[in-house]
């Protein structure tokens, strides 16, 4: 079996490197092709081992050889293929493999397409490393190699100024995380004298209280930075600067839920650590609100899915935060399914409009783009909770475990979100599809529907998003929670009772009405009443200030980033130039200046000369006589 | 011995060709020397914990002054770093037409003598010779080929730097005065000195000032910057590239095995000089312009948490200290002659004159993308390992320094991102440069270090365990152990 | 003391001699005191090497009257500093 | 005793030879007499100390300070042959005066008694009072030699004071019976004896130009010709030092600790006040001559600790200094033959271009002085500070800080060589031939080369 890791993990680093250094000799078909393969071949083998594991087989383990060794520090560069992993790499290979596939139709008249490729193999390799990584050591290996990717992929059109400074903004926000992530390594590997999972997780319950929630406390750091929340989610948006397909694949369905894998992971510390399983519950909870409130005034559609992104990793946040581990896992799963649909949809649109990202600027493209109308129209069912779409049934199980798992604000708050997701999303959908057309002729007559690479993968990220959320039915309809009793037995969940059979059925009934209101509401606001998003000037008010996204960059520019920079340049300018230096300078100075005083001494006249001569003479007998 | 004199000789020979002449007879001699260095490497054992390798010859009886070489693990892997980076820097030098080439080429291989003879010697007084003989040549091509500015930037730095060995010497002068019986300048003599209390203070300090000054380490920095901006480009290499190890070494090799009774509580002090050091050269690094000074000042940086890493004297630390030297020097010169070949484009080190220059140099971009990832310390780089260790060096030694030492990686990929972006991405200036195809000295170059680069990340034990035994019998030493 | 003082150049020499002078007397007398004749040989020496220098220093002195027409000695300080 | 009667006999030969007009000849009879010299001193000396009535002892320290005298004497004077054309009519003079004051030098570095001291100081400072002023009509050359002359009589007053002080408190002027005699000496004059050696001491103090008393040596150096210049910075400072450290190794038991004071004051203040000033020159020649004063820093300090080691340590010293120091002076002569022309450090610029052997082995000698190792410099420097630093830590922390202020005047001039851009009028090539001068840099290039890699070879 380990075999199979092996392969999983390799192949896409070898596609990386076909790709990558024979990218730019070959068709840009066959560079494709070659890569999309390579992430079936993982594909495939996720496949297998899921087989095995699910067929009640042991946790693989490969060890490939001694990585670091220093002193008391010795790591193996080794993977671990349990339910959990294996789980995770389902969802990247598979949603990968369609994603490269859409690529291929996506990108087809970029120049640097090969090397598109090869950072997605790339991205592929890291993230299946992080998630198969086991120890913490080899897990952080992927943990900043991901984020390497997704620093090359949003830099990715690299001639524009702005996405370059965007691609900055990912990288730099996540090491912030990465540092409190490994400092958590060190803090970890200090109190158990490893970093490998299997030993720290059968010694948890022996280790110090305090340890352990601070081991949390500072892991979490890691996955804020990594899962786009607050204070840390200000770079996600702007990473909407790569390429669609890119924003679907690392910065909705997989890479940004590797802070949610790490939590999920450490899920032993977690659930015996009170104060940072609130912390979680708290920093998801309000990052889940406010993206969604920003959501609503956002005008460019891939904004608004980022929005959307960072307010569902709150959610999932929220149900690590109350001890449902493999709900959120679960969540996550259906998140990737209809996200990547959404913004793979809203790529298709992007492309049928020559590049046009401003949903003012679009409107009735549903005639135009009749699979991408579907597939869009599915998903944002989908995320709005429709049932029996995916989102409902996960979504469903968070609310519920939230109500029982901590109380009633948690889930007001909660539901509050969900009403307001669905408020954007159909804002975004009937501004997009409905109504007039509202851009320039040319695009108007440009407008097309994409080629059979971009719809393919819309439609099975479509059935799937429909499908998905029988993973997980809840106690409602089955008595067969698939997601629980696979991941159940990795993860640790805290114990919530079932929710009761009225409260399914009133959430049902309650979710339901209040849809078809919203799905209503917004229809005949935005389109019969044609109001029409205008600029950011002419607001006023609560509006204002969620367009400027609560003016969260603009702080961070006065209170961090102005004054690095005036630090920066009084280091420089005065403490180093002219104390420390001047310190140094002035000794070399000293002696010149007084060397210049010395000389004068010199004075060229003789009986002068003598005078000084008797005088030393004088001074030295003193010297003799009184000493 | 061979490895001191093939340089020499070497040097010698360069003198009497022409131009290209020269360049290959000084490539031949770097690629010979490193092939040395590989025989002896291959012939090494890395389980003996004993110095290999010795010979030694009567030089100056009566100062005690004996030509003693050997090897041991650490001194290998900085010889390995020495005689790889020469190769890169003479061969990183083949597109360059300064005026009197031969001399430049010879005074590289002094240089490169030089080095190898400080990492070699075992000898006290010698490796003070070598010291200060590394000194020379390096002021010659900073002062006749540097840029602007250069003469007076090359007197404060040679004054600097020397002030600092000279306090070097005397300490070494004085634990040679204190070592048993007929006193000697041998290292394993040496280290037996019995120097006490507020003395050994006295010794740390000198010795620590010494190497500080080398490396350099805050607040013993400012002759830095202008330097490695001034010299031209091979000339910064060697500086950055070896010279600096030199000091790291130094205070591996003799500063604290000869300081071993003073008081704990003054490495306290040199940490948070480096610490602050490391955050210090950071932020200014965040806003320079000038190309070669951002990675100055990031040099300053990285070198500031080598320095921590290893004062705090934990085999961690150490090895890690060892193994991020050996990184920063490929990264370093790596990132400076990535500079280089961008002034030989487009004739400016500003980077508010440069943009887009990834559009027409894609294969360069590349390779700059991962030296400089490799200095950001991103995984499957070299960089990566050797934070890591001495990260939780500092980190073990003191939470706090341990998180302010951390911040690194944070503003380490702030300017270095910054640079990258500045150059590479955005659109083009108009200014008529562009990167076009790199010759074929340029890929090499590159590629060698490249490569290097993802081999180390990916098998840093090929360094660790080079100079694994050498650092416990370091440390064993240290706890009262005779050498073994 | 006249050596200190004077600017003459000729009486400067002639200090000069005064001191050597003065030397020669202690000698002398102590040469007397101990009933040791090493003293007054001594003197003798110093007498010959005083017009030895006395010569060389008319010399020098006729020398720099020649290009100065002076023998000022505060005039020379062309050299200094 | 047979070199001191050559000498003499070859000095008188020579004042003839320059008036009889042999001048073409007599650099060469000068080389070969002076060879010769050397020769008879070494064939005395393998046979034993000789003792000359306890007025002169050739030991072997003496024959070792002779011989550096001779060697660099012989040097200068194969520079001379070019070096001396400006003044030829006292060309015969010239040599002749060399060689008595080498004469001078044997006695000084060879007394065993006070008279011969005197003597010795004497004949060597009268000839050289001439030497300084023998270029007549150059006011510089004549205001040092008026100044060098009254300070040096000046000297030689305090010089005799000191002598007849000692003498009066112990009637002899024998040292080895001033030695034996000490104790009681001591204990019935304390006040005499320890001025009186004080006395002395100054007037080695003002013979070697160590702070305070060095005011004339900067003025004479840059004022008298170029190769007096260097004589002097090497044969007499030789005598000047070595005749100090006899005085000191045989009268080590009378001088007491205020003594030793008053030397290490004066050492320290000779380090750094000659390198503070030497920074500020402009003046290649005066310069050299800071330079040289500091240099005598250094010697003092040696001399702080007497023991079997101090002889060979300011032995090497000394070799080397001197053979660096002419080095310097032979390239000076090479560069700039017209002594008229000032010596202003700029003349060197680009000098690495014009003639990149001469600036070798220039900034060899250079780097020689500053003591950068690996080159022989650093072995003398090192060896002193070795010897000092047990007892005088203070004063090798001073002179490791006058060290780094010396790197600072000595690579001035070689940055003026290698990094200053030639301009226009300086550019001029050196058209004369010098290979006497050319022959004199190589010897001592070569010198320097064989001490620094067999330091080991002189050994007292």
């Amino acid at each position: 079996m380990g075999n199979y890791i092996a392969l999983a993990i390799f192949t896409p680093l070898l596609g990386f490197v076909v790709s990558g250094l024979l990218g730019r000799f070959m068709s840009k078909n066959i560079t494709g092709i070659i890569s999309s393969t390579s992430v079936l071949v993982s594909f495939v083998c996720s496949i297998i081992l899921f087989n095995h594991l699910s067929n009640g087989g042991d946790s693989v383990k490969l060890d490939l050889y001694n990585w670091i060794s220093a002193g008391n520090i010795s790591i193996d560069f080794s993977f671990l293929a349990d339910r959990l992993s294996v789980w995770m790499m389902l969802i990247i290979t598979g949603v990968g493999f369609l994603i490269h596939i859409y690529s291929i139709g996506y990108m087809h008249h970029d120049e640097g397409f090969y090397k598109f490729f090869a950072y997605l193999n790339l991205f592929i390799f890291s993230m299946l490393t992080l998630v198969l990584g086991s120890n913490y050591v080899i897990m952080f290996f992927g943990w900043e190699g991901v984020g390497m990717c997704s620093y090359l992929l949003i830099g990715f059109w690299y001639t524009n100024k702005e996405y370059g400074y965007a691609a900055r903004k990912a990288f730099i926000m996540n090491r912030i995380g990465d540092l409190g992530l490994l400092i958590g390594i060190f803090v970890l590997f200090n109190t158990f004298g490893t970093t490998d999972y299997q030993t720290i997780f059968s010694g948890a319950a022996s280790a110090n209280k305090g340890t352990v929630e601070l081991i949390c406390i500072l892991l979490f750091v890691g996955a804020i930075g990594k899962s786009a929340q607050i204070p840390l989610f200000t770079w996600l948006p702007d990473a909407m600067a790569g390429p669609t397909p890119v924003s679907a694949l690392i910065h909705a369905a997989t890479m940004v839920t590797a802070g949610i894998y790490l939590v999920a992971r450490s899920s032993v510390l977690f659930v015996s650590s009170e104060l940072a399983s609130t912390i979680v519950l708290v920093v998801g909870l309000v990052t889940a609100v406010v993206a969604a409130t920003i959501a609503i005034k956002q005008n460019d559609i891939k904004k608004v899915l980022a929005y959307s992104t960072v307010s569902q990793l709150g959610y999932m946040f929220v149900a690590l935060g109350v001890g449902a581990y493999s709900t959120a896992l679960f969540h996550v799963t259906t998140h990737a399914f209809f996200k990547a649909l959404l913004f793979l949809g809203s790529g298709s649109v992007i492309h049928a409009m020559s590049g046009e990202q401003d949903i003012r600027f679009m409107g009735g493209l549903r005639k135009k783009l009749k699979i991408t109308h579907i597939t869009f129209l599915l998903g944002t069912l989908a995320i709005a909770g429709v049932p029996p779409l995916a989102g409902f049934f996960s979504k469903d199980e968070i609310l519920a475990k939230a109500y029982y798992g901590n109380g009633i604000v948690v889930f007001v708050l909660l539901a509050l979100t969900s009403v307001i997701t669905a408020i954007y999303m159909f804002r975004l959908y009937f501004l997009t599809f409905h109504g007039e057309f509202r851009g320039t002729e040319e695009q108007k007559n440009h407008l097309h529907e994409s080629p059979a690479t971009m719809t393919i993968p819309l439609v099975l990220l479509a059935v799937l998003s429909c499908i998905g959320g029988f993973l997980g039915l809840s106690s409602l309809f089955s008595h067969h929670h698939f997601v629980d009793e696979f991941l159940g037995k990795v993860l640790t969940n805290a114990h919530i009772p079932h929710p009761s059979e009225i409260f399914e059925i009133a959430v049902l009934i309650i979710s339901v009405v209040l849809l078809a209101i919203i799905i209503l509401a917004t229809r005949r606001y935005y389109i019969s009443n044609k109001n029409i998003p205008i600029s950011i000037e002419d607001e006023t008010g609560v509006e204002r200030i969620l367009s400027h996204k609560y003016y969260f960059d603009e702080i961070y520019n006065t209170v961090i980033l102005k004054p690095i920079e005036w630090l920066s340049r009084f280091a420089h300018d005065f403490m180093d130039r002219k104390f420390i230096d001047g310190i140094v300078n002035i000794s070399g100075k000293g002696v010149t200046v007084c060397g210049k005083y010395l000389r004068q001494l010199q004075s060229g006249n003789v009986e002068y000369y003598l005078l000084a001569m008797v005088v030393g003479v004088i001074t030295f007998l003193v010297i003799y006589q009184l000493v | 011995m061979v490895l001191i004199i093939i340089p020499f000789i070497a040097a010698l020979l360069a003198l009497v060709f022409k131009d290209k002449l020269a360049k290959i007879v000084a490539l031949t001699a770097s690629v010979a020397q490193l092939i040395v260095n590989f025989i002896f490497l291959s012939g090494f054992d890395v389980k003996n914990s004993a110095i290999q390798y010795t010979s030694s010859y009567e030089w100056f009886s009566a100062l005690g002054l004996n030509f003693s070489t050997g090897i041991d693990g650490i001194a290998m892997v900085m010889l390995l770093l020495t005689n790889i980076a020469c190769v890169l820097i003479i061969l990183s030098a083949w597109d360059n037409k300064y005026p009197g080439m031969t001399k430049f080429l010879s005074f590289v291989l002094i240089m490169q003598g030089a080095l190898n003879g400080v990492f070699l010697s075992t000898n006290g007084l010698m490796f003070y010779i070598f010291w200060e003989l590394a000194l020379i040549p390096i002021y010659f091509i900073v002062g006749i080929w540097g840029g602007e500015n250069r003469i007076k930037i090359t007197f404060k730095f040679f004054i600097y730097t020397f002030f600092g060995s000279l306090l070097m010497l005397l300490a070494l002068i004085f634990v040679y005065l204190h070592t048993p019986g007929n006193h000697s300048f041998e290292w394993s003599e040496m280290v037996k000195a019995d120097i006490n209390g507020w003395e050994s203070t006295l010794v740390l300090w000198a010795f620590f000032i010494a190497f500080a000054i080398k490396m350099p380490v805050f607040p013993f920095h400012t002759w830095q910057a202008d330097t490695y901006t001034v010299a031209p480009a091979q000339g910064t290499m060697l500086l950055s590239g070896i010279m600096l190890k030199m000091g790291i070494f130094g205070m591996i090799r003799w500063m604290w095995p000869m300081a071993k009774n003073a008081c704990g509580c003054n490495y306290n002090i040199f940490i948070i000089l480096a610490v602050v050091g490391i955050i210090y050269a950071a932020i200014i690094a965040i806003q320079q312009n000038d190309i070669k000074r951002v990675i100055a000042w990031s040099s300053v940086s990285h070198v500031g948490l080598i320095a921590a890493g290893i004062m705090t004297w934990n085999k961690e630390g150490l090895q890690g200290g060892i193994l991020q030297s050996f990184n920063h020097g490929i990264n370093v010169i790596g990132l400076f002659f990535v500079a280089e070949i961008i002034e030989r484009r487009i004739k400016t080190r500003d980077l508010t004159q440069m943009g887009g220059l990834a559009k027409y140099g894609r294969g360069f971009a590349f390779l700059f993308m991962i030296i400089m990832l490799g200095s950001v310390a991103v995984p499957f780089t070299n960089g990566f390992t050797g934070e890591f260790l001495l990260l939780n060096a500092t980190f073990n030694y003191q939470i706090i320094i341990g998180i302010v030492s951390g911040l690194t990686i944070i503003f380490c990929a702030v300017y270095m991102l910054r640079v990258y972006q500045l150059a590479m991405y955005g659109p083009e200036k108009d200014n008529g440069g562009r990167i076009g195809k790199l010759s074929w000295s340029e890929y090499l170059t590159l590629g060698i270090i490249v490569v290097l680069v993802i081999a180390v990340g990916v098998f840093p034990n090929l360094i660790l365990n080079i100079s694994d035994t050498s650092v416990n019998n370091l440390i064993s030493l240290m706890k009262g152990g005779a050498i073994q | 003391m006249g050596v200190l003082i004077r600017r003459n150049g000729i009486v400067l020499l002639m200090c000069v001699e005064l001191m050597l002078n003065a030397v020669n007397l202690l000698f002398t007398a102590f040469s007397t005191y101990f009933q040791d004749s090493a003293g007054q040989i001594f003197v003798f020496f110093i007498m010959v090497v005083a017009a030895a220098e006395v010569a060389v220093g008319l010399a020098i002195l006729v020398m720099i009257y020649r290009n100065t027409k002076s023998v000022d000695i505060s005039l020379l300080d062309k050299l200094k500093h | 005793m047979k070199t001191l009667i050559l000498l003499f006999i070859s000095g008188i030969f020579s004042l003839f030879g320059g008036i009889f007009g042999l001048k073409k000849i007599l650099p060469l009879f000068a080389t070969i007499a002076l060879a010769t010299a050397l020769g008879y001193l070494f064939y005395d000396s393998y046979y034993g100390p000789e003792n000359l009535r306890n007025m002169l002892i050739f030991d072997n320290y003496s024959t070792f300070l002779i011989a550096i005298a001779i060697c660099s004497t012989i040097l200068i004077t194969i520079m001379s042959v070019k070096g001396f054309s400006y003044t030829d009519e006292s060309f015969g003079d010239i040599i002749g005066l060399m060689f008595f004051v080498l004469c001078g030098v044997v006695c000084m570095v060879s007394f065993n008694n006070m008279v011969m001291l005197f003597l010795g100081i004497e004949i060597l400072s009268i000839p050289l009072y001439v030497m300084v002023g023998s270029n007549r009509n150059n006011l510089k050359s004549n205001e040092a030699s008026l100044k060098y002359f009254i300070m040096g009589a000046f000297a030689t007053g305090f010089l005799l004071f000191g002598i007849a002080l000692i003498y009066g408190a112990t009637r002899t002027f024998d040292l080895d019976a001033i030695r034996s005699l000490s104790a009681t000496a001591l204990e019935s004059n304390p006040a005499m004896i320890s001025i009186g050696l004080l006395f002395v001491t100054i007037a080695f103090a003002f013979k070697i130009a160590a702070v305070p008393f060095h005011y004339w040596s900067p003025d004479v150096y840059q004022g008298s010709p170029t190769l007096v210049t260097a004589f002097m910075a090497t044969v007499v400072k030789t005598a000047g030092l070595g005749a100090f450290m006899k005085f000191i190794i045989y009268l080590s038991p009378m001088l007491s600790s205020d003594w030793y004071l008053i030397l290490a004051i004066m050492s320290a203040a000779t380090m750094l006040f000659a390198n503070m000033v030497a920074v500020m020159q402009d003046d290649f020649k005066r310069m050299m001559a800071y330079s040289s004063i500091s240099h005598v820093g250094y010697v003092l300090m040696a001399l702080l600790t007497v023991n079997k080691d101090t002889p060979s340590i300011v032995g090497f010293y000394l070799v080397v200094y001197s053979l660096a120091t002419i080095g310097i002076f032979a390239c000076l002569l090479i560069i700039n033959p017209n002594h008229n022309k000032d010596n202003s450090l700029s003349i060197f610029n680009g000098l690495g271009k014009r003639s990149p052997f001469l600036a070798l082995i220039l900034t060899v000698c250079l780097l020689s002085l500053s003591g950068i190792p690996p080159f022989p410099g650093f072995f003398a420097k090192y060896s002193i500070f070795k010897q000092a630093i047990s007892e005088h830590l203070w004063l090798v922390v001073i002179a490791i800080c006058s060290s780094a202020i010396s790197i600072y005047y000595y690579f001035r001039a070689i940055t003026a060589m290698y990094f200053n851009k030639v301009e226009a009028e300086e550019s001029t090539e050196l058209t004369e031939k010098n290979y006497a001068g050319y022959l004199v840099i190589t010897l001592s290039l070569i010198g320097l080369i064989v001490l620094a890699i067999f330091p080991g070879i002189i050994g007292l």
